[in-house]
Order: structure tokens, then C-alpha cells, then sequence
């Protein structure tokens, strides 16, 4: 198989996420996670093509074969100012629903809602 | 390898031996206003070393300019960490001889 | 050219945001639709002749990003400018008046955008914009319940876009692009078993989107949402959700060599049924409306993975008719609502006596939605059962039963006699009045000249068996008296139907249902 | 090394995992980005990983507020007592409680690793990038190159949902006021030694911020960063006054407003493909004044949007 | 350059251990104090990493590490000092 370790981490990472995000009861710590897997996928886009070695891509005439790739960089600003966008926007609605329910567990607060 | 490069190593390995003493004094100590005396003031000069020595191995340059940012700017920052940290243990009533609070 | 089908809307948001008052600012806001629906009528007729294609920044191969303006998403651009025109008429005074018209038009112009986009990463961006306004605009009202509902949906689309990231990265690896031509080119070549992993990913997230069957509990929520504007609901569950239907064709013909149509048709199938099952249990107006778009979805995805011209035009079809007629029955029921001040089915009675026009309006989407001869569903669901096999054909009447069955219990609000005016009275707006009954309208019209419509949208010839049609109409009307018997003794009694209405998955559920699907496709992919 | 800092990384998430005290979580997340960051710069992408610290930062504090205000006050205790009746129950208690979801997550990490194609890297597109981005766009910095020159379509979007956050925090919370101007001073009790420190700092972070987003097309950097520390800056200042004095009104109009004349001109230099129209004389400096004149009004939009989240937040603190 | 990777992997090393501090705690002022403490190991990583490149401009990431990572802590250490006042008021 033609993986490299990198790889491995990033999915053991998104599966770390995964499992924290099905069993915690918290919402804050499923906001947490949720982070932890765009962290996942942003590393494992950084990660692609990418050997040690390799320099990141400023300079005049560079050659492509000595430096990292430059699109996934510029991707992946744009995937954490979105991930940054929404865990403000998340907290925002956490507060006002912990202001109403006087609680962050999921479970009470969907009880809590259903009323 | 010329002076300058044999000064910096010098420098760096002062800087390398003292942030392992910040790190005996960690395992040393278990109350923490001593801990943090010990850890960062000693962890604040042994980094300092290190990056003068990394200043003293590139020579006068454009990079060890920058270096000298980092210096005034870790100088003034890291010692500023410690006493924040500590002033607000003891502001929210962490004890000073007690055991440390469950938190 | 196509850009500005894209930055105008949303930089009409930010300006009417910036420098109007309410009253021009909605006035505005109404001309702009206008002259957008001409705009997109326009660019109809131009991709008539052929794919539009506008390279942003000229920067040769595939360096930049494109747009293209196919057949297929120049008739979802003149469906979103049509239905945002009425939608728009009937909250011509939503209070909060500045940020509903910015909120609404950048959800318009990302729309558009998700529709003419043919970049990989582009779509990614659109549909996070898309799901921040929609979690805005379902908390509009700030109540208890839609908060709770619009942190549910925003956290799990964002989770979804999460897997769809990680799909587009291996999609990355393997093709070195991010274009869609480009990458179902560089696919055609590749290795079947290196496309099977990014596929799962990437349709995992669409899936999600399109509410398929593990994964839809947080669609009525959304859609059903109590205190969320009318409007947003309509828009939701007529447009919104077909941006899902969109990319996932879009996506079937990127990914050819793995592409599991017979997966999807099953899931399809279990959509329809479990839908239409939720959608008889529920009380809640709004609810009932929302898990039937699921069913009606359901029977979409079903119809768009028959490999016949017939059922994939009518599958077309029928998202554009499910967007008429359940946009024209959530804004009436938005209204319905409002005057009668409950959202109980039972307790809301002669809707017809008391609103001529809306419940008119609501009556022809009813019949339009159950398939009643002449109205569009019918055409829809025509051409959906000519092109299929036999077994999927009778699959797909039993769905359209559980449909008439929902509705029949739908149209009981219809009929019976009003209850007195109470003092307050919520006055019926004429601008609502008009877009509902445009709405209602519009779906009589696509019945009675439903070929002609076919032809006109999507340039194929279709043609109407009068013995298959009629055999249909006799099907509908056996299915309406077994429907009825069914909703008189088993809907309206059944203990079962009332432990169902109360079946509702939390976060951790639906993403542990993400999972599930996710290992489904992989399967049904992997070992195919 | 980088291996290293990536067990790092695993073993961070873990704790995540394994602690239930939220503001515990939200430290070792802090110590998470860190490490992220650091990851993201050995991997070669300075960019990005200045972007991560700058932003985590951010995150960070809006977690700790969160956090502190709201999920402390009223039910630490009884979320201690929870802490210590979970800790009395027996093994087999917590193992039937984990188990299932474990041995679902790892059921699918398995399929997943099953499935994991096996094609050699494609570069297709970075060979072409790296090639023709200095004639293209212009500049040294390939990222900047590609956000500002072939995705700025993208980028658009990407500033339109910081727009849209704005809006969003406005409006959501409970807490209607958009203004917080008033002058009113904060509970926190300051500590002269730190007033007088970050008086020092608080400059060089802003210069620091206007050199990023100047340099931004020759050096990592850019917009966003450089957006990022100078609403940093703006950290420091409160950290100085504990006052209340910024109209966030202005802040919220003045970024919409950047935001439009960012999209016409990215409209009128890239969508319209005026680049290949310009002399070639003059292309150097057409490029040079584009990707700078960008830079910066990316830089004032996203640090306008920091500084209403970072306010809106800090406002809630003092309620 | 040998003796700057040894230098490299005794910090890393080093902020392996200060991770034990941050999981032992005992309380929420040592984990802030482990937090800082790996800060600066990485940051002195950094360092000279850069210097190993011979990059300048990779010492530009070193300068916005530090001080966005230092203001963070600063603004949690002030803030976390209101908690008691906070828990009884």
C-alpha cells in the first residue's frame, strides 16, 4: 500500500473526533470536537504530496519538485477562518440556549425544547 | 567554524543545560507558587541563552535582527505569563501552603 | 457573464444592509427580484442553445475557477429567481426588516452559486455559506425551540461539510484538480478502487443534505421549525433541499465508475415509506408538511436512479414540482397558523370558508402533491412509473399512497366549518394572498400542460400514453379510497402512530447515523 | 520530527477525550492548536500555520468565556459530585457504557483504512501553479497568489461568511445590544505590571500586523493574519483600559463596507480578466498594487470582524 | 547542524515532559503553567528550525506564535482570576 504515516495520524485523529462527538453528552466538548476534525482534515490536505524536506512555496523561479504544494495552503486558510466562523457562532447559540435551560447537555436540552 | 559559531554553541548549550534544570525544578517541587518560580524563571533565562546563541551563530544579519524581535519580545512576554499566572492563583484564593485545591 | 448572477445578489445584501431604511429597502429588495427572475429567464434561453461557460480571471487550463450554465442548473437558476420572487412578495413586512432582506438575498446569490459552480472546493465554500444563513434564518424569531433546532442543523451540516472536505482531499490526491470536468475526465481513467473511498466521503455529506434515511432528523427540525418564518420554511424545504438533489446528480455523473445507483434506489425507497409514516403520525401542521418533503424526496432519489430517460425526467420534473406546491403549502400554512394562532391539525377547521383564496391555493397544491389527474404531480409521477421496471413501478404507487393518505389527513383543515373570528384577528395580507395563490396557480398550469412544460424546461420530447395516463388515474382514484379508509380507521386511532411521533435523535444520534451510513455506502460500493 | 509532534498531537486529542471538566477541555484545546500549528509549519504551509496560531488564539478566548461565564457558575459543583459517583462505579460500568461506540469507531477507522486508495500523488495542478503564478498574479508567495488571484472567488465567499458571522453573533444571542459603548470599566481587577508590560507589546503587535499584511505577497502572511494580530492589538488594548469604548455599530458598518469595495475590485480586476489586457510594461506594477490594495482591505475586514466577535464576547463576560 | 537537532529533540522532549504537567494539574494554574512552558519549547523549536533552513521569513510565524500565544494565556490567566469572586459572589 502507497500511504504514507501522516495520513494515518489524520484518520486517527477524525476517527477520535468521531467517537468524542457520538458519546459526549456536553456540547461544548461536541464543539471542541468538532474542531478536532476540521484540524484532522486540514492536516491531511497540508499533508498531501508532502515529503520531509520540502519548503513552502515563496520565492522567485522555484522548482516544483523542492516545494510544498501552494493550493491546498490556500484552501485550508479558508477552511479554518470558516471553522473559526462557526465555533463563534456556535458558542453564541450555546449561551442563549444555557441562558434558557440553565444547562449544555444535549440530552436535557432537547427534552427541555421539545416542551 | 569561526568564533562566532563556537560562541553560539557555547550559548546554546548554557541555554539547553538550564531549561533542564527548569525541568528537574518541576519534578523538585510540588507546591506550585515555588513550581512557577522555579520552572519559568529559570525556563525564561535558559531560552533567552539559547536564542542569543542562535543570534551569535548566524553573525550580524537580517536574521538575527528578527532574533533580536523575538528576544525583546520573549523578555518582556514570558516573565509577564509567570506573574499573571501566579497573581491570578492567588487572587482566586489558591492557598500558599495549603495543598492545592481539586479544580 | 454568470458571475453576476452571483455577486449581485450578494452584493445587494450587503448594501441594502448598509444604506436603506425598512420601507425602500423592501421595495428594493421586490424590484431586484423582478428584474433577477428576467435575468435568469434570459440566461434560460441562452443555455438553450448550448453550455454557457465562464472562466473567472481567463487564467487558461484549469488554473481558475469556472462557472457553467448547463440545461440542468440554468432551470434550477430560473426556478431559485422565481420562487425567491414569491417568497420575497409574501414577507414583503417580515419585521427586522434590514437583516432579513440580507440574510435572504446572500442565501439566494450562494444558491445560485451552488448551482452554477463547477469547482469542487467552490461548492464546499457555498454550501458553508448557505448553511450559516439558513441556521440565522431559522433562528429569526429567537425562540426556545428554533434555537435549539437551528444549533442542531448548523452542527450537523457542519460536520457533514467535514466528511465532504475529507472526500474532496483523496479527490485531490488522486486527480491533481479541483475542476469538475476535469476531475470526471481523470476519473475515467483511474483505478475503480481508488474512487471508492472519496465517493463514500463526498456522498456521505450529500446524503446528509438531501435527508436520506439515517441521516434525516434534522430535517424537520429545520423545516418544521415553529417560530422560523414561513417564508425561510417554504423556501427550505422547496429549494434548499434540492440543492442536495443537485449535487448528488452532479456528483453521480462526476463519479461514473463507482457511482451506486442501486444503493441509492433502495435508500430511496426506505426514505419514501419511513417518511410518509412519520408524516401521518405527526399533529403539527408544519411537522407533517416537513417529514412529507422527506418522503417526496425519497421518491426523487428513486426516480433519478431508474436508469430510463423517462423516470430521470420525471424525477426532474417532480423537484420542480415538489417546489411549487410545498412552497405554496408552507407559506399557506404559515398563514393558517397565524389566524387560527395554533398548529394543531385537529383543531384547525374550515380553512376554506374562512380564506377562499388560500385555501383554494392550499387545495391545488393538496391535489397537486397526491397526484391528482390534471395537476403536476401527476405528470410527474406518471413519466416517474412509465420508465421503471415493474416491481419499483408498484413500490412507487404504494409511496404515493402513503402520500394521499398524508394528505387526505392534511386537507381535513379544509374542509368543516370555521370557528367564529375571534376579536383579535391576524389581518390576511394581500401580498401573501397573491404569492400563495401564484404558487397554487402554477401547479394546476404544469398538470394541464405538464408535456409542454417538460419539453420547454428541459428540451426532450415526451410523450403521454392516454391508456397508461388513464390506467394512473385509476390507480390515483383507487389509492384515495383506500387512503381514506386507511386515515378513517387506522390514522386517526392507532397507538402505534403516536410512539412514532414522538421518535425524535439527538446530536450524538445523527452523527452516529452519519457513521452508519457512511460504512453502508462504503460496503454496498466496495464489495459491488 | 514531524512524526514526533504528531503523537503529540494524538495524545492532546486524547485527554480531550478522556476529561469531562469543560474548562479543562478548553485548556488542553489551547494546547491542541499549538501543536496544530506547529504541525501545519513543518508540513511547510507557514501560512496556514500563522493563521492557526493567530486564530486559535481567538478560539480559544471565546471558549474560556463561554465556558467561565456560563457552565462554572451554577453547576460545578454538582458536576464534581457527577465527577466523583462516576468514578466510584466499577470497570465493567464505564466499559459497557464505551464499548459500543468505541468498537463502532474503530469498526469504521478499519473500513476506512480497508478502503484507503493506493495511487501515487497527482500534481498535475501545483506544477502549473508554481510555474505561472509569479507571471499570473504576481508576487513571491504562491498561497497569496492563489487566494487573491485564481480562488478569489472564493475568497469573496470566505469574507462574506465573516459578514455573515458578524451578523450572526449579533443577532443570536439574548443579549440585543449592539453598542457596548459606554464607557463602563470591567470587573477585572488589572495588575499594574501587566498594564505597564503590554503598553510595550500591544505596538509591536500592531506593527507587526500592518507588516504581514504589506509583506503578505513576498513573505507568509497576508490578509488574514495579518487582520488576525492587528485585532489582537485590540486584545491588548482591552487588556490595558478594561474599558468599553468601541462602537461596534461603526466597526460592523465600516466592515461591511470594506467587504463591497473588496468584492468590486476583485470584480473589476479578476472577474472582468483585466490582467491580460494590461501592457506588459506595466504589469508588474498592476499586479503589485492589486495584490497589495487586496491585502489590506482583507486585512481591515478580518480584523473589523474580530474585534465585533472579541468585544460581542467580552460584552457577555460583563453582563 | 548536529548539534542543533540535538538541541531540537531534547526540547521536544522536554515539552513531552511539561505534557505530564498539564495532565497531572493538580490544579487549573499549574496546567496554565504547563501550557506556557510548551509554548515556549515550541517556540525556541522554531527558532531553530529556521536557523537550520537559514530562513528569515519563517521567523515571522516564530513572532506571531509568540505573541499571540502569550496574549491568549495572559487573557485566560486575568480572566480565570475572577472565578472565586464569580462562585460566590
Amino acid at each position: 500500500m502507497n500511504f504514507d504515516i501522516i495520513e494515518l495520524f489524520c484518520i486517527a485523529m477524525f476517527f477520535i473526533a468521531f467517537f468524542g462527538l457520538i458519546t459526549s453528552k456536553s456540547m461544548i466538548k461536541s464543539v471542541v470536537f468538532m474542531s478536532l476534525m476540521e484540524m484532522a482534515v486540514i492536516m491531511f490536505f497540508l499533508s498531501i504530496g508532502f515529503r520531509s524536506g520540502l519548503f513552502a512555496p515563496i520565492g522567485v523561479n522555484m522548482n516544483p519538485d523542492y516545494v510544498a504544494d501552494p493550493l491546498p495552503q490556500a484552501l485550508m486558510i479558508t477552511a479554518i477562518i470558516i471553522g473559526l466562523s462557526v465555533t463563534a457562532v456556535t458558542l453564541t447559540m450555546l449561551m442563549t440556549l444555557f441562558r434558557k435551560h440553565n444547562t449544555t447537555d444535549w440530552e436535557i436540552v432537547k427534552k427541555k425544547s421539545a416542551e | 567554524m569561526n568564533v562566532f559559531e563556537i560562541i553560539g554553541n557555547i550559548f546554546i548549550i548554557a541555554g539547553v543545560i538550564f531549561t533542564l534544570f527548569g525541568v528537574a525544578g518541576f519534578f523538585r517541587f510540588q507546591n506550585f507558587y515555588i513550581r512557577i518560580l522555579v520552572s519559568s524563571k529559570v525556563d525564561a533565562v535558559g531560552m533567552l541563552t539559547l536564542v542569543v546563541g542562535l543570534a551569535f551563530r548566524h553573525g550580524i544579519s537580517f536574521f538575527s535582527g528578527k532574533l533580536m524581535l523575538i528576544i525583546v519580545v520573549l523578555l518582556i512576554l514570558n516573565p509577564l505569563v509567570s506573574h499573571i499566572v501566579a497573581r491570578s492563583a492567588y487572587l482566586s484564593g489558591h492557598e500558599v501552603n495549603d495543598p492545592p485545591e481539586q479544580s | 457573464m454568470l458571475t453576476y448572477f452571483v455577486i449581485v445578489p450578494v452584493l445587494t445584501a450587503v448594501l441594502l444592509y448598509l444604506f436603506s431604511s425598512a420601507k425602500s429597502g423592501r421595495v428594493l429588495a421586490i424590484l431586484i427580484q423582478t428584474g433577477f427572475v428576467g435575468a435568469a429567464y434570459y440566461l434560460f434561453t441562452l443555455s438553450r442553445q448550448g453550455e454557457i461557460i465562464t472562466s473567472i480571471g481567463n487564467y487558461g487550463g484549469i488554473l481558475g475557477i469556472y462557472l457553467r450554465a448547463d440545461n440542468l442548473a440554468a432551470v434550477f437558476v430560473l426556478l431559485t429567481a422565481i420562487f425567491f420572487l414569491l417568497a420575497s412578495i409574501y414577507s414583503f413586512r417580515e419585521k427586522d426588516g434590514s437583516m432579513f432582506w440580507f440574510l435572504i438575498f446572500i442565501w439566494q446569490g450562494a444558491l445560485i452559486g451552488l448551482f452554477l459552480t463547477r469547482d469542487f472546493f467552490n461548492v464546499f465554500v457555498l454550501v458553508e455559506v448557505v448553511t450559516m444563513v439558513v441556521a440565522v434564518l431559522i433562528m429569526f424569531n429567537r425562540d426556545t425551540r428554533s434555537m435549539y433546532d437551528g444549533m442542531i442543523y448548523l452542527l450537523v451540516n457542519i460536520t457533514a461539510m467535514k466528511f465532504f472536505l475529507f472526500g474532496l482531499g483523496y479527490l485531490y490526491r488522486l486527480t491533481g484538480a479541483l475542476d469538475m470536468a476535469t476531475i470526471t475526465q481523470v476519473l475515467s481513467e483511474a483505478d475503480r478502487a481508488d474512487q471508492i473511498l472519496p465517493y463514500a466521503l463526498i456522498m456521505t455529506a450529500v446524503a446528509l443534505k438531501c435527508a436520506l434515511m439515517p441521516l434525516f432528523s434534522w430535517l424537520p427540525k429545520a423545516h418544521g421549525s415553529p417560530a422560523a418564518p414561513p417564508a425561510v420554511s417554504a423556501i427550505l424545504s422547496g429549494l434548499h433541499i434540492k440543492s442536495g438533489v443537485y449535487l448528488f446528480i452532479r456528483f453521480q455523473d462526476v463519479f461514473a465508475a463507482v457511482a451506486a445507483t442501486e444503493f441509492f434506489l433502495v435508500m430511496g425507497v426506505v426514505t419514501g415509506i419511513i417518511g410518509f409514516i412519520m408524516a401521518m403520525s405527526q399533529n403539527d401542521i408544519k411537522l407533517i408538511l416537513a417529514y412529507s418533503t422527506i418522503s417526496q424526496v425519497g421518491l426523487i432519489f428513486v426516480a433519478l436512479n431508474i436508469p430510463d430517460p423517462y423516470s430521470y425526467v420525471g424525477g426532474l420534473y417532480h423537484v420542480i414540482n415538489h417546489a411549487l406546491f410545498k412552497g405554496c403549502l408552507f407559506l399557506g400554512a404559515g398563514v393558517i397558523t397565524k389566524v387560527y394562532g395554533t398548529r394543531d391539525i385537529y383543531a384547525i377547521r374550515g380553512v376554506l370558508r374562512r380564506m377562499p383564496w388560500i385555501g383554494a391555493a392550499t387545495l391545488m397544491a393538496v391535489l397537486g402533491i397526491a397526484g391528482a389527474p390534471f395537476f403536476n404531480g401527476s405528470i410527474s409521477k406518471y413519466f416517474m412509473v412509465a420508465g421503471a421496471p415493474e416491481l419499483i413501478g408498484w413500490v412507487m404507487v404504494f409511496m404515493s399512497l402513503g402520500t394521499i393518505i398524508v394528505f387526505i389527513k392534511y386537507a381535513t383543515i379544509l374542509f368543516g366549518s370555521a370557528p367564529k373570528p375571534s376579536e383579535k384577528e391576524y389581518p390576511i395580507l394581500p401580498e401573501q394572498q397573491f404569492s400563495i395563490f401564484v404558487l397554487g396557480l402554477l401547479c394546476c398550469v404544469t398538470g394541464i400542460l405538464g408535456v409542454q412544460t417538460i419539453q420547454f424546461l428541459f428540451q426532450t420530447t415526451v410523450y403521454v400514453d392516454f391508456m397508461g395516463y388513464l390506467e394512473k388515474v385509476l390507480i390515483f382514484f383507487i389509492s384515495l379510497g383506500v387512503g381514506y379508509l386507511i386515515y378513517k380507521y387506522f390514522v386517526k386511532t392507532s397507538a402505534l402512530l403516536r410512539r412514532v411521533r414522538a421518535f425524535e435523535l439527538g446530536f450524538r444520534e445523527i452523527c452516529a447515523s452519519m457513521g452508519v451510513f457512511f460504512a453502508m455506502i462504503l460496503l454496498a460500493v466496495g464489495l459491488a | 520530527m514531524i512524526y514526533a509532534m504528531l503523537v503529540f498531537w494524538i495524545l492532546t486529542a486524547l485527554l480531550i477525550v478522556k476529561e469531562r471538566r469543560a474548562i479543562r477541555i478548553i485548556l488542553y484545546f489551547g494546547a491542541f492548536s499549538f501543536i496544530t500549528a506547529i504541525c501545519f509549519f513543518l508540513l511547510g504551509s507557514p501560512d496556514v500555520a500563522m493563521a492557526e496560531a493567530a486564530i486559535s488564539t481567538f478560539a480559544t478566548i471565546f471558549f474560556v468565556i463561554c465556558v467561565e461565564k456560563y457552565t462554572n457558575l451554577q453547576i460545578d459543583e454538582a458536576e464534581k459530585a457527577s465527577d466523583r459517583q462516576e468514578d466510584k462505579k466499577p470497570l465493567t460500568y464505564h466499559l459497557k457504557k464505551f464499548l459500543p461506540p468505541l468498537g463502532f469507531t474503530v469498526f469504521l477507522c478499519a473500513l476506512f483504512i480497508h478502503f484507503l486508495p493506493d495511487n501515487t500523488v497527482n500534481t498535475f495542478l501545483k506544477d502549473q501553479y508554481v510555474e505561472r503564478f509569479a507571471f499570473d498574479v504576481g508576487g513571491e508567495n504562491a498561497v497569496t497568489a492563489i487566494y487573491l488571484g485564481y480562488r478569489v472567488y472564493d475568497t469573496l465567499f470566505e469574507a462574506l461568511i465573516l459578514v455573515i458571522t458578524v451578523v450572526a453573533v449579533s443577532h443570536m444571542s439574548w443579549f440585543d445590544k449592539t453598542s457596548v459603548a459606554d464607557g463602563r470599566r470591567s470587573d477585572i481587577q488589572r495588575s499594574g505590571m501587566a498594564v505597564f508590560t503590554i503598553r510595550i507589546i500591544a505596538p509591536i503587535l500592531l506593527l507587526f500586523g500592518v507588516y504581514l499584511i504589506m509583506n503578505g505577497h513576498i513573505s507568509p502572511g497576508g490578509g488574514f493574519q495579518g487582520g488576525v494580530a492587528i485585532a489582537s492589538f485590540f486584545i491588548c488594548r482591552y487588556m490595558i483600559y478594561n474599558i468599553y469604548d468601541i462602537s461596534i455599530d461603526k466597526i460592523i458598518r465600516a466592515e461591511k463596507a470594506v467587504f463591497v469595495v473588496a468584492a468590486l475590485i476583485a470584480v473589476a480586476a479578476i472577474f472582468l480578466g483585466v490582467w491580460a489586457r494590461v501592457p506588459a510594461a506595466y504589469l508588474d506594477l498592476y499586479q503589485g498594487t492589486y495584490l497589495l490594495i487586496m491585502n489590506a482591505l482583507i486585512g481591515v475586514k478580518v480584523a473589523c470582524t474580530f474585534i465585533v466577535l472579541f468585544y460581542r464576547f467580552v460584552a457577555i463576560e460583563r453582563l | 547542524m548536529d548539534l542543533l537537532w540535538i538541541v531540537l529533540w531534547i526540547m521536544l522532549a522536554c515539552s513531552f515532559i511539561y505534557l505530564w504537567l498539564i495532565i497531572r494539574g493538580p490544579s487549573i494554574w499549574d496546567r496554565l503553567l504547563g501550557k506556557n512552558l510548551i509554548a515556549t519549547k515550541i517556540i525556541v523549536m522554531i527558532l531553530i528550525f529556521a536557523s537550520i533552513n537559514d530562513s528569515a521569513f519563517l521567523l515571522d510565524f516564530a513572532i506571531i506564535y509568540t505573541l499571540s500565544g502569550f496574549i491568549g494565556i495572559i487573557f485566560i490567566a486575568l480572566f480565570l482570576a475572577e472565578r472565586k469572586k464569580r462562585r460566590n459572589p
